[in-house]
């Protein structure tokens, strides 16, 4: 049904069809359908339902509704005609229950608000309080502030955005990219705990020295492999005082020597003295 | 843990780098990142081993920009950082491929967008009295799941309503970088014709 | 049908378009694409509105190219178009940015590494001989890249294998100053029993 394309087409109202009086605004043209105007008065127009249907929804609530009324009026907003704004209004909140639109309570409250302030118009001047502001003015100012937030929506929705606007550009990694691999996590106790593991396993019991105590010589004994490979093919010894550290004391000097010691028993370095009582050489063992 | 973690950068932010290197490295980080970056995230997750002042990197990203000028690409500073994006004259020539695709916005979400932005921090309960109608659940999720909007506490009256804000993405979705950018609201008009 | 087509085409492709113009459309298109662009298909999502052949498009790619070397993205040519990529002497430095995480040591590089760093200096057959198993080259060769693990000498017996100690590296990891604070076994009566 083409009727369903019913457009609201504030702008292309023509002048002529506004009244621009405050109290006779009978015929009323708020949307183009088909290029006819629809007025709102629904007993003498008929308005395909499909249309009125958009129309309708297209107010997100009373304030918007109210405001549209008044703006398409050209009525003066800071002098409310309660009158025929309520009367406006009333009709529109017809036609929604009419067909069926879901009617939010809000346009009802907002019903009983607007008869409000006119049955309080209504009253003669003496019978309103001195301190007693124009009854309109709570209903202005929340006019004017929702109008406020609606252009500041409609001014966002125009600013440039993202994938509408503009588009953010995007390169692909070369093709011999490779992920920074983190290294795995290993707790002190995963190794000990891996190497009792070693231990429960193995049959004989001929590693039962491993304990804290000889760890000392062990690392002496990695340290001065390490003196003495270091020390290059140009030098490759070490003076058998060069390997003890005063500063540790008689302890440090103790280890150090177990260490040598172990390390000759096991055949991994050599000592060797040139002449008689001269500097002892430790040396890594000649090449066979 | 701080203290270790500088410990830490310090150690490997040890090599020098050059101009044209800073230059490559600082412009394809911002190509391939997925958001804008900031002077402090490239220094921290593409510059790393480098040691290299925020001076310095700002001052290659100037240059950049200058080097970008009129190209297909331009690289813009957004509420979060810099980020390459296509320049607004171009929009109208590669937006029609997109259209369709592009996402619309409800007027009860650019509305509730717009009061979280202009009035923040502000509750459910003073949008909805602004809008005269309730906030579904629905705009604050959409809203949320974009990143628009956070939420940054309670207002301390009876039931301690949530406040909301609006976030950095939100001004990088619409190319801002700070809330002053935002279009001025329009001041009250007369409506008297 | 296909007579219709070109027609349609014909009747679209009908604006002239200056070679900066050209060039920056391309530019752009090739950057926000979320695929390789052939020229084809640069003319036909991109382009459709101009009137160029796709002799020009050629041009300005090549043109595009060149403007590109030695910066921070290049324009390749992969199987179904051009792309802008990263280049490849980038890739170290950009590695950081994405980070993947190892798989746990197995139980043999752990029991490997304990006997290392408690029995040094060790050779490979003798950590075999502990274990009961051989140890592969891939455990050894984790541990040396990882730094854990240095050689120091070679044994004098048939052979002459190697050495193995741990490094300070292996300290520091472990935030260890010296092996004597390598927490104590099981007390010995434990395992004797």
């Amino acid at each position: 049904m083409p009727d369903s394309k019913a457009k609201l087409s504030k702008s292309t109202v023509p002048d002529k069809e506004l009244v621009s009086g405050v109290m006779l605004q009978q015929v009323l043209p708020f949307a183009l359908l088909r290029g006819e105007a629809i007025v709102e008065k629904p007993q003498d127009l008929f308005i395909p339902p499909d249309a009125l249907e958009v129309i309708l929804e297209m107010f997100e609530g009373p304030l918007d509704l109210l405001l549209y009324l008044i703006r398409k009026q050209k009525f003066d907003i800071l002098d409310l005609p309660i009158s025929p704004i309520t009367t406006q209004y009333m009709t529109y909140v017809d036609l929604m229950k009419d067909i069926k639109l879901e009617l939010a309570a809000e346009y009802l409250v907002m019903a009983s608000i607007l008869a409000e302030i006119k049955s309080r118009l209504l009253l003669p001047k003496q019978a309103v309080e001195e301190d007693e502001g124009d009854p309109r003015a709570e209903l202005v100012r929340k006019l004017q502030e929702y109008e406020i937030i609606k252009k500041a929506a409609e001014n966002i929705d125009e600013l440039p955005r993202l994938d509408r606007d503009s588009f953010v550009a995007k390169v692909e990694l070369a093709e011999n990219f490779v992920p920074e691999i983190l290294n795995s996590q290993v707790d002190l106790a995963e190794l000990v705990s891996a190497l009792q593991g070693v231990i429960k396993r193995t049959q004989a019991y001929e590693h039962h020295h491993i304990q804290k105590e000889s760890l000392s010589t062990r690392e002496r004994m990695a340290h001065i492999l390490t003196t003495l490979k270091d020390a290059g093919i140009e030098q490759p010894y070490c003076d058998f005082s060069d390997l003890f550290t005063v500063k540790e004391g008689k302890q440090g000097v103790v280890v150090t020597f177990l260490a040598i010691l172990e390390l000759i028993k096991e055949s991994l370095i050599e000592c060797v003295q040139t002449q008689i009582y001269g500097e002892i050489r430790v040396c890594l063992p000649r090449q066979a | 843990m701080v203290k270790l973690a500088e410990m830490i950068t310090d150690k490997i932010r040890h090599k020098d780098i050059d101009d044209t290197k800073l230059q490559r490295l600082v412009e394809a980080a911002l190509f391939i990142a997925d958001k804008p970056l900031s002077v402090q995230l490239l220094k921290r997750d593409f510059l790393i081993e480098y040691r290299v002042s925020n001076l310095r990197i700002r001052d290659i990203i100037i240059d950049i920009q200058a080097q970008y000028k009129g190209r297909g690409v331009e690289l813009n500073k957004v509420a979060s950082g810099y980020r390459f994006q296509t320049p607004a004259e171009l929009s109208d020539d590669l937006a029609h491929l997109y259209k369709e695709k592009a996402p619309k916005y409800s007027r009860a979400i650019l509305e509730t967008l717009a009061l979280i932005a202009y009035k923040q921090p502000i509750t459910r309960g003073e949008i909805e009295d602004i809008r005269g109608v309730a906030v579904s659940s629905q705009i604050i999720k959409t809203l949320t799941d974009r990143s628009w909007i956070k939420t940054i506490g309670h207002k301390e009256v009876p039931g301690r309503p949530v406040l909301y804000a609006s976030t950095p993405e939100f001004l990088d979705y619409f190319s801002l970088t700070t809330l002053d950018q935002l279009p001025a609201l329009m001041p009250i008009e007369d409506f008297t014709s």
